[in-house]
């Protein structure tokens, strides 16, 4: 049985079955798709064989797309597809439990965006990544433009925008890498492993190189090209923040380990301290603006920023260790993040109020959900024992070989990380409680992010297996850097 | 024996076209502007029959024929429309048609 | 002979172009457009094309020249352009040269690649009987056809818009 | 032949041709009884028309797929080719005008205009486009341009009350017989080199390479440039999208233009690989400037029809870059044509429905609010307004994909660097109505689609949708297509 | 013994935490304690038959090995614990103190109103013990590393316990944050030395210390002492030195056994304890040694001038943590790192001790945390105030407490120290540093003087009427105070006749400390006469603070403005407010409205302004409704292509 494609499948058939059923049922039928979504991809964790040397131990296809094109439905998963399909499965069901968005269109709208962020995650053609990788915004966007807050259209217009200025780009350049390959191979492909075996001229790499890098690091919101998540993740619903922060973000990051890096290595080294300097950038920015917000979402979303930079970096540094930190930053963070954000979302939803200052002694009134916070706080600022570390660890490990101020960027950031997310702590869960104080967590609300905290508490313990089933992976694309920084030297 | 060559008959026929060009340019009537694309017209004609006269080859006169059919069918709806204009907004005059733009 | 006869009437008619383009009412213009036809005529004679110097007059002279002076009366169009000759901004008559200059030079100099004088050609040559010939051989027979059509669809275009009801 | 004697004559048998160009005729006997059954209906014309114009363009379409499934060969004596290619164009402009067809009761009812005429009138222009396509020689695809033409006249001026028409159509006019003059002359410099009016012997021409034929090359690409709205020969467009009737505009923005541009393909494919390089330079020129000209003015556009009349004359550009390339990448116009063309009738299928009070009033500020009140109507249109933003899933992106891969192979970098700008700039404008529908509702007059529109965009979404998900076999046929043309 | 038994030590506290914040509210205080208490002590007990067992033979050692956490390249963690006699003997120390200080904590916490924190403040602490044990053991650096951050954490819950009070929770975040700053050190620590070992990369602590040994010029060209500063600025957060010493005192905030057990005992001595596990790597740079003995005299005569000042009973004695840990830093920093350690144990008893007491007297004075309210305690008090003057008599040094034998140790230590052994050469550092250390001895005697003196000695002056605390609150002073007394015992000098100290001979080798020489009557010389000084300035503190005493007013007048800026704290806060945090925050304002507000997100509305700028410009000018342009541009059109066709 394909199983990937069944993967990808399942979430769409979901969505049209939500879209069908009666409107009671369209929750927990959305529901239900995600978690079979989510046994299917622990049905693929478990047929996913660590010690298989092969490249992708599990691929599908190629199945013609577009004969035309040679593009096809080929799909494979590494180590670093499969924590990242996992945490697509996880987060997702999270996402839909929070009662975030009336009626079916926003379940339905994210099993849809689930299927293409799974598609994005497994395609091993250049155009179906890319049109998966597209796709999978839609879906959000229309929640958020027909389900967000008052500024929800401009935030819409402005996230398609920024995400088309980076994609536009990246798609101009995978014609011109296939353009390349048929002209050196004599047939038409976009596979990965056949635009590997052609690589594109010294010439043309670098444009190339950038053209993908703009597009992830717009997705992934690399300062400067973060302007539109602020508004995004501040005016979009709770479910769709969540699968825009943990999900979307990271497609950003793991296009850069899927295609940027292996397919421009010399390029990817050249650019290595642009993306080292952007990273840091975003780190401390983030940071920074983190600790001046008012705003719960806000500060998760610069929050957001500052962490994702610290996965620049490890894409900057190329070492083995960074790559392996930033695939399990990006994958640790999606869980977080989401906790994070499905968290604010309940006060919003019991109170109507965001603001930092808007509550107070949370702790007293509602202690599941200042554990809950506090848990995943402190995932986020890394304290080890949780899922942060070792992904920091190995990041500022495997960048300061490479480029100390860099790495002492990270470490500031972390915290700075600590400052502003302890603040956030401090003012809601700490203090008098007010007299209006939110209630606790109900056990439905509690239960997705007691899972996603769970995770964060596994994850950072049992770290290894996890990590095993990356490295081979991400060692792969740091050996491929490695030989292009030694062809570069002489 | 003809001896008049094909160089002054094009160079006539690029003078007449090229006299339609500036009359349609520069004139307002629309009246006169219709004239000035007929002047055009018979330019594209006697480039045609001059050709055709080059060649000795009959295709470049028939093609001269098609073309003044052409140009009644053009000359039939374009008056019409003149005087559906005229008949809406009172003026033929180019100045006038300031609806569209931008 | 056929040279100067040439010259002359091809003078003429641009002369009377240039009329045309200049007169400030449409009725003179119109008077010119009929002159210049004439004298194309004459050309298309020269040229051994009799037929359609023929209906040139007839379909030209004749019958679209006549629509334009309906036309003129109909509306009543006197000198009214309310100006010599109209005028131009700057940058417009700027883009008119550039352009008439660079069109017609190219063109001319194009024009220069022909040379000599024309091949003799037989007494058949332009004249109806070869007009018909050509057009019945297959090439022109669809495009005929299409020009009926074109008629037929001009002339529906025309009653369509000046219909007087509504 | 010195015609000293006139050659013997033989009127070939044309039977056979004339029933392998049985959709055309079928187009043009339709426009007839069209004509006749308005004329005669009196009250119940305008309904018997509708139906009777149904018959003929699904008899035309029917009749089409013969072609389309044959192999196909010259016929009239070379003046045409009826092949694969024809078919498949013939096809596509059928769906066309059948569209804009199935818009216009409702909104010339709202405006008060005839239908009977325009529907002939509809069906007349059709078949100067099938004309035009099938064309192999440089004579009757005029004709049949001049055709489709006369008839968009006077369908942008079928609704004489409106003085907007009116003006679009004399502009149209004016415009119109300007660049045919050009196109002419440019016939009659390539008649003279060439010695013919064919596609085959302007090819043979082109390869020993005079000036003369130069000159009537650059003047026949004005002429097809005008026709298709490529920058500079573009101002009419915008004027007469927005002056004429919607149903009239959206048969301007998908049928004519495709098959000004079926024609130019079929030409340029058989002439310009002789001409020389510089022509797909030329021509890449005319689509950098197309498609930045275009997005720009659109984003500034507050009626629907003008906005789309821009949009047009951005895809114009978008689609020149294939053709530009030449080449094996040439049916990627083929395919941007057809995407481009579904989602605009979508498009306007909902411009067509913005009438009130006896006048049109596209003012996209109406729009405001209408995915609150019709949350699946406005998803079809953001649909088709994404797809021509050229989003996945929809028809806009392999045809962006095409023609990103011909900017590559033909005019390089810098015209895939202009297309991805234009791309951005046309994400932009097409984003502003998008927004609309989904802002909160607003004052204004609201939209209501009426049952003819609604069809249409359903139509249209799910044809947009289809070549966005499986455009394999859309894209196969049109590259078996093209294949055959270019000698 | 199995070996795995070992990692019960951290995970029996971690059991009795996780049980307890299971339980949640519903928790008795009774159970609670219970539960936290047994837990500690079932994790003495393996503690002490794990000492028992490292001591059974020479070179013994107890490894625990659960295999690898995680890996990526040259990084490679492990679970793995080891015991040998330094680190079971600190984790029988960390469990023994946690013990008692939970069983006082039983007595302590029976405020009514804290009923539903119960389990969180008995969980917090459990996991404080398991993290604190987790540090200690650990064999592997990033193992330690989960430690470090645990008894972080943990710290940042139990001060801000009463949570309710914004100031309490602000404190928590302090420390969390400085701490954190100091961390952010020891991470670039490690990484640095993962980058410097390359292929051999290790952060198993035996094993680096193997890799060093074999090739120091792994380190070399500075690396070393990078890193060693690096490993000291991590030290100093969680030890709370100069520069991060600050958050310490804002700590004081917590329940006073977090006082006693975290911020005195055993948290605070982890910087120490690290310093202590790579000294092997200090060793390698003579300045880094130089840096660490000079942060530890400048800190300790720092924090005794501040602890002169505050009237919060609590705050004096943080500071008198800061200025002992800051002799242990002088003690490693000048190579005694044996008689640091020995410090740290016994200090560990003494200051346990004095916190216990004054948590006793803190409770009994229903939380009145002024000296200047209190008086006379000790005839109302007597078990705690003879507690406390154990303590005080270990603290300053008297004779034959524990603190007069770690003490003398490290100041002669100091003394005898090589200056080009501190990177010092030709410089009398060693001097300057000894008699810093001996300043801050008696200034430890002032100090605490003025604390017995005001507290317990003289006339009560506050207004409830205290008695003396119940069993549960001074069963654990008198074990404390046996040890403050006793403690010497664990390392007695030469010159007293014995050998070699225990701790120099079981635990010195495995700090790289020889047994040190017998330098015999000349150390016992500095150290009476550091003893009879100290008298001294006790007999002065009589004068100052004793009965009728005007000690506060009489060093006003003397140094008027020296002593406001003392009493200020010396205004570090405000300095580093002023140089970090405002500068850090004003930068973070103005980024956020200039460059975000004004630029980033304007980027989008800029470009969306240069296309409507293009198209407005388009209608105005190339499209304006104008016929006859229109026809122009096609004719210029036209003129273009024909002249392109021309000029081939």
């Amino acid at each position: 049985m394909p199983i990937l494609t069944v993967l990808i499948v399942l979430p769409a058939l979901g969505a049209a079955l939500v879209a069908i059923v009666p409107r009671r049922l369209a929750r927990p039928t959305a529901l239900a798709a995600s978690l079979a979504t989510l046994g299917v991809a622990v049905a693929v964790w478990a047929r996913f064989d660590p010690a298989s040397a092969e490249p992708f131990p599990l691929h599908e296809g190629p199945w013609p797309w577009i004969p035309d094109l040679g593009v096809a439905w080929a799909l494979g998963l590494d180590g670093v597809g499969l924590v990242f399909v996992l945490l697509t499965a996880v987060v997702v069901p999270a996402a839909l439990a929070a009662r975030s968005a009336p009626g079916r269109a926003p379940a339905a709208l994210l099993l849809l965006s689930e299927s293409a962020v799974l598609g994005c995650f497994t395609a091993l053609d250049l155009f179906l990544f890319y049109a998966f990788f597209e796709a999978m915004l839609l879906p959000v966007l229309v929640v958020l433009a027909g389900f967000g807050g008052a500024g929800r259209i401009r935030a819409a217009v402005r996230l398609l925008l920024y995400t088309l200025a980076g994609s536009l780009p990246l798609l101009a350049a995978a014609v011109a890498t296939w353009v390349h390959h048929r002209a050196a191979a004599g047939a038409p492909s976009a596979l990965l492993a056949d635009l590997l075996s052609t690589p594109v001229p010294a010439a043309w790499a670098p444009w190339l190189f950038a053209a993908f890098a703009l597009a992830f690091a717009v997705k992934s919101a690399v300062v400067p090209l973060h302007g539109w998540l602020p508004d995004a993740y501040a005016e979009a619903p709770v479910g769709a923040v969540v699968v825009l922060s943990a999900l979307l973000a990271k497609a950003g990051i793991y296009g850069f380990l899927r295609w940027a890096l292996p397919l421009f290595p010399e390029a990817a080294v050249r650019a290595g301290p642009v993306l080292l300097a952007l990273g840091s950038l975003g780190v401390l920015y983030g940071g920074l603006l983190a600790w001046v917000q008012r705003d719960l979402r806000r500060v998760v979303a610069w929050a957001s920023v500052s962490h994702l930079g610290l996965c620049v970096v490890g894409l900057g540094a190329g070492t083995r260790e960074a790559l392996a930190g930033s695939a399990w930053q990006a994958a640790v963070h999606g869980l977080y993040t989401g906790a994070l954000f499905l968290l604010v979302g309940v006060l919003e939803a019991r109170t109507g109020r965001r603001g930092v200052d808007d509550f107070g002694g949370l702790a007293a009134t509602a202690p599941r959900f200042a554990f809950l916070l506090g848990l995943a706080v402190l995932a986020a600022i890394a304290v080890p024992g949780l899922a942060g570390f070792p992904g920091e660890f190995l990041l500022v490990a495997g960048t300061w070989r490479v480029a100390p101020a860099a790495a002492v960027a990270a470490v500031l950031g972390a915290v700075l990380g600590a400052a502003y997310l302890l603040r956030v702590v401090e003012r809601v869960c700490f203090g008098r409680p007010g007299a209006d104080a939110p209630a606790d967590l109900a056990p439905g609300e509690a239960l997705p992010v007691a899972v996603l905290g769970l995770l964060l508490v596994g994850l950072g313990v049992f770290a290894g297996p996890f990590l095993d089933r990356v490295t081979p992976a991400t060692d792969r694309v740091a050996a491929a850097l490695e030989a292009a920084r030694a062809g570069e030297g002489p | 024996m003809s001896s008049i060559g094909l160089l002054p008959v094009l160079l006539v026929s690029l003078v007449l076209f090229t006299l339609g060009v500036v009359g349609v340019l520069v004139r307002r009537n629309l009246l006169v502007v219709f004239m000035c694309l007929e002047l055009m017209l018979n330019a594209v004609n006697l480039a045609f029959v001059g050709f055709a006269r080059a060649r000795v080859d009959m295709d470049g006169q028939v093609a001269a024929l098609f073309v003044m059919a052409v140009a009644a069918a053009e000359v039939a709806v374009g008056l019409a429309l003149l005087i559906l204009l005229f008949r809406t907004r009172r003026t033929t005059h180019l100045d006038d048609l300031r609806l569209l733009g931008g | 002979m056929e040279v100067a006869l040439f010259a002359l009437f091809s003078a003429a008619a641009l002369a009377a172009g240039v009329v045309v383009v200049t007169r400030t009412n449409p009725f003179s213009a119109a008077m010119a457009l009929v002159a210049c036809l004439f004298f194309l005529a004459a050309d298309f004679v020269l040229l051994q094309a009799p037929f359609v110097a023929a209906l040139q007059i007839l379909v030209y002279a004749g019958a679209i020249l006549i629509l334009f002076l309906f036309v003129i009366m109909l509306l009543n169009l006197r000198g009214d352009e309310g100006l010599s000759l109209p005028r131009l901004a700057p940058r417009q008559a700027v883009g008119l040269v550039l352009s008439v200059v660079m069109g017609s030079a190219s063109v001319a100099f194009a024009s220069l690649q022909v040379s000599g004088p024309f091949p003799e050609a037989g007494p058949l040559f332009g004249s109806a009987d070869a007009i018909g010939t050509t057009l019945l051989d297959g090439r022109f027979l669809l495009a005929l056809e299409a020009v009926s059509v074109l008629l037929t669809t001009a002339l529906v275009g025309a009653v369509v818009l000046g219909r007087k009801d509504l | 032949m010195d015609w000293t004697t006139l050659p013997p004559v033989a009127i070939p048998d044309l039977g056979p041709d004339l029933l392998r160009a049985s959709p055309v005729l079928a187009v043009f006997v339709a426009a007839l009884v069209v004509l006749l059954a308005g004329a005669a209906g009196r009250g119940r014309g305008a309904r018997v028309a509708t139906v009777l114009t149904a018959v003929g363009l699904a008899l035309a379409g029917i009749l089409a797929v013969p072609l389309l499934l044959s192999h196909g060969g010259p016929a009239f004596g070379g003046a045409a080719r009826l092949d694969r290619y024809s078919g498949l164009v013939v096809l596509i402009l059928v769906a066309c005008t059948a569209g804009a067809a199935a818009l216009s009761p409702s909104l010339l009812r709202a405006v008060d205009a005839r239908i009977p005429e325009h529907d002939a009138l509809l069906l007349l222009s059709l078949l100067g486009m099938g004309l035009l396509v099938v064309a192999d020689d440089l004579l009757l695809a005029f004709v049949g341009l001049e055709i489709m033409t006369v008839a968009a006249w006077v369908l942008t001026a079928l609704n004489r009350s409106e003085a907007t028409g009116v003006e679009a159509a004399v502009r149209y006019f004016v415009l119109g017989a300007f660049s045919s003059a050009f196109l002419l002359y440019g016939v009659a410099f390539v008649y003279g080199a060439a010695g013919g009016t064919g596609y085959a012997e302007a090819a043979v021409a082109a390869a020993s390479g005079g000036r003369i034929f130069g000159v009537g090359l650059a003047m026949v690409l004005v002429g097809f440039a005008f026709k298709v709205g490529a920058v500079p020969f573009h101002p009419w467009v915008p004027d007469v999208y927005q002056g004429a009737p919607a149903p009239a505009s959206a048969l301007f923005a998908t049928g004519v233009k495709v098959a000004a541009f079926a024609a130019l393909l079929r030409f340029t494919a058989a002439v310009l690989p002789a001409a020389g390089p510089r022509w797909g330079v030329a021509l890449a020129v005319l689509a950098a400037a197309s498609m930045l000209v275009g997005a720009a003015a659109a984003f500034v556009q507050r009626d629907l029809k003008r906005f789309l009349g821009w949009s047009a004359v951005s895809h114009t550009g978008f689609a020149l870059v294939p053709l530009a390339g030449g080449g094996a990448g040439m049916h990627g116009t083929l395919v941007y044509l057809a995407a481009y063309a579904a989602a605009s009738l979508g498009a306007f299928a909902v411009a067509a429905s913005m009438a009130h009070d006896g006048r049109e009033d596209p003012d996209m500020e109406r729009l405001r609010g209408l995915g609150r009140r019709h949350p699946w109507l406005a998803a079809g249109f953001a649909t088709c307004l994404l797809s021509l933003a050229g989003l996945p899933l929809t028809a806009g992106f392999p045809a962006k994909v095409y023609v990103l891969l011909a900017a590559w192979e033909g005019a390089g970098g810098w015209l895939a660097a202009v297309v991805v700008v234009a791309a951005l700039a046309g994400a932009a404008y097409a984003v502003r109505p998008v927004a609309l529908l989904f802002a909160e509702p607003g004052e204004g007059v609201p939209v209501e689609i009426g049952r003819a529109a609604r069809g249409v965009l359903v139509v249209a979404v799910i044809v947009v949708l289809a070549l966005g998900v499986m455009p394999g076999p859309f894209v196969d046929l049109c590259r078996l297509a093209v294949a055959e043309l270019g000698g | 013994m199995d070996s795995t038994l070992l990692w019960t030590l951290p995970g029996l506290p971690l059991a009795g935490a996780l049980i307890l914040f299971a339980s949640g509210r519903r928790a008795s205080r009774r159970f609670a304690a219970g539960v936290a208490t047994g837990a500690a002590l079932l994790a003495l007990g393996v503690a002490a038959w794990t000492l028992a067992a490292t001591l059974s033979g020479p070179g013994a050692r107890i490894v625990a090995d659960l295999g690898p956490w995680f890996a990526a390249g040259t990084v490679g963690a492990r679970a793995v614990l080891a015991a040998d006699p330094l680190t079971a003997s600190m984790a029988v120390m960390v469990a023994g103190v946690g013990s008692l200080i939970l069983a006082f904590s039983a007595g302590y916490m029976d405020d009514p109103e804290d009923r539903p924190g119960m389990a969180r403040f008995f969980a917090a602490m459990d996991l404080f013990l398991a993290s604190m044990l987790l540090l200690v053991l650990a064999d592997d650096l990033l193992l330690l590393f989960v430690g470090w951050e645990g008894v972080g954490v943990c710290s940042w819950l139990l001060i801000g316990y009463w949570f309710r009070e914004p100031a309490n929770a602000a404190a928590g975040r302090k420390a969390f944050v400085v701490n954190r700053i100091g961390d952010a050190g020891l991470v670039l620590a490690l990484a640095l030395l993962l980058g410097a070992l390359g292929p051999r990369a290790t952060l198993r602590i035996p094993d680096l210390q193997a890799v060093l040994a074999a090739d120091p010029g792994l380190l070399g060209g500075g690396a070393a002492t990078v890193v060693g500063l690096l490993l000291l600025f991590a030290a100093t957060g969680k030890s709370a030195q100069i520069p991060l010493y600050t958050w310490l005192p804002d700590a004081m905030a917590g329940p006073t056994p977090v006082s006693a057990l975290i911020h005195a005992a055993t948290m605070v001595t982890a910087g120490a304890w690290l310093l202590l596990r790579l000294h092997f790597v200090l060793a390698l740079s003579p300045a880094v040694l130089g840096a660490v003995a000079t942060v530890g005299a400048a800190t300790a005569l720092w924090a005794g001038l501040l602890a002169l000042f505050p009237h919060d009973l609590k705050r004096v004695l943080a500071y008198s943590t800061i200025s002992q840990l800051g002799l242990l830093f002088l003690g490693i920093g000048v190579g005694a790192a044996t008689a640091a350690y020995f410090h740290l144990l016994t200090h560990a008893f003494f200051k346990a001790l004095l916190f216990l007491a004054a948590g006793s007297v803190l409770h009994a004075l229903h939380h009145e945390q002024d000296i200047r309210r209190m008086g006379g305690l000790a005839r109302r008090m007597p078990w705690t105030g003879a507690a406390f003057l154990v303590g005080f008599l270990a603290i300053v040094g008297f004779p034959g407490f524990s603190g007069f034998f770690s003490k003398d140790a490290v100041l002669f230590a100091a003394l005898a120290a090589e200056p080009t052994a501190l990177g010092a050469a030709g410089f009398p550092l060693p001097v300057l540093l000894w008699a810093a250390g001996c300043l801050a001895a008696l200034l430890t005697a002032l100090y605490m003087s003025r604390l017995l003196l005001l507290v317990f000695l003289g006339r009560y002056r506050g207004d409830r009427e205290p008695g003396e605390s119940g069993p549960v609150l001074v069963a654990p002073l008198v074990v404390l105070a046996a040890l403050a007394l006793a403690g010497g015992v664990l390392d007695l000098p030469s010159w007293i006749g014995v050998e070699a100290g225990w701790l120099s001979s079981r635990v010195g080798p495995l700090l790289g400390d020889a047994v040190p020489a017998h330098h015999g009557a000349m150390e016992a010389a500095f150290a009476l006469a550091l003893a009879l000084a100290s008298l001294a300035v006790m007999a002065g503190a009589w004068r100052l603070w004793g009965t009728g005493g005007r000690g506060a007013a009489a060093i006003k007048a003397l140094l008027p403005s020296t002593a406001a800026f003392l009493a200020a704290r010396g205004r570090v806060d405000e300095l580093y407010d002023a140089i970090a945090v405002r500068p850090a925050r004003a930068l973070a304002s103005a980024l956020a409205v200039r460059v975000e507000d004004a630029g980033v997100q304007r980027l989008a509305p800029g470009a969306a302004a240069l296309l409507r700028a293009a198209g407005t410009w388009n209608g105005r000018v190339l499209q304006r409704g104008h016929l006859p342009d229109y026809a122009l541009w096609i004719a210029l059109g036209a003129g273009v292509l024909v002249l392109l066709a021309a000029v081939g």
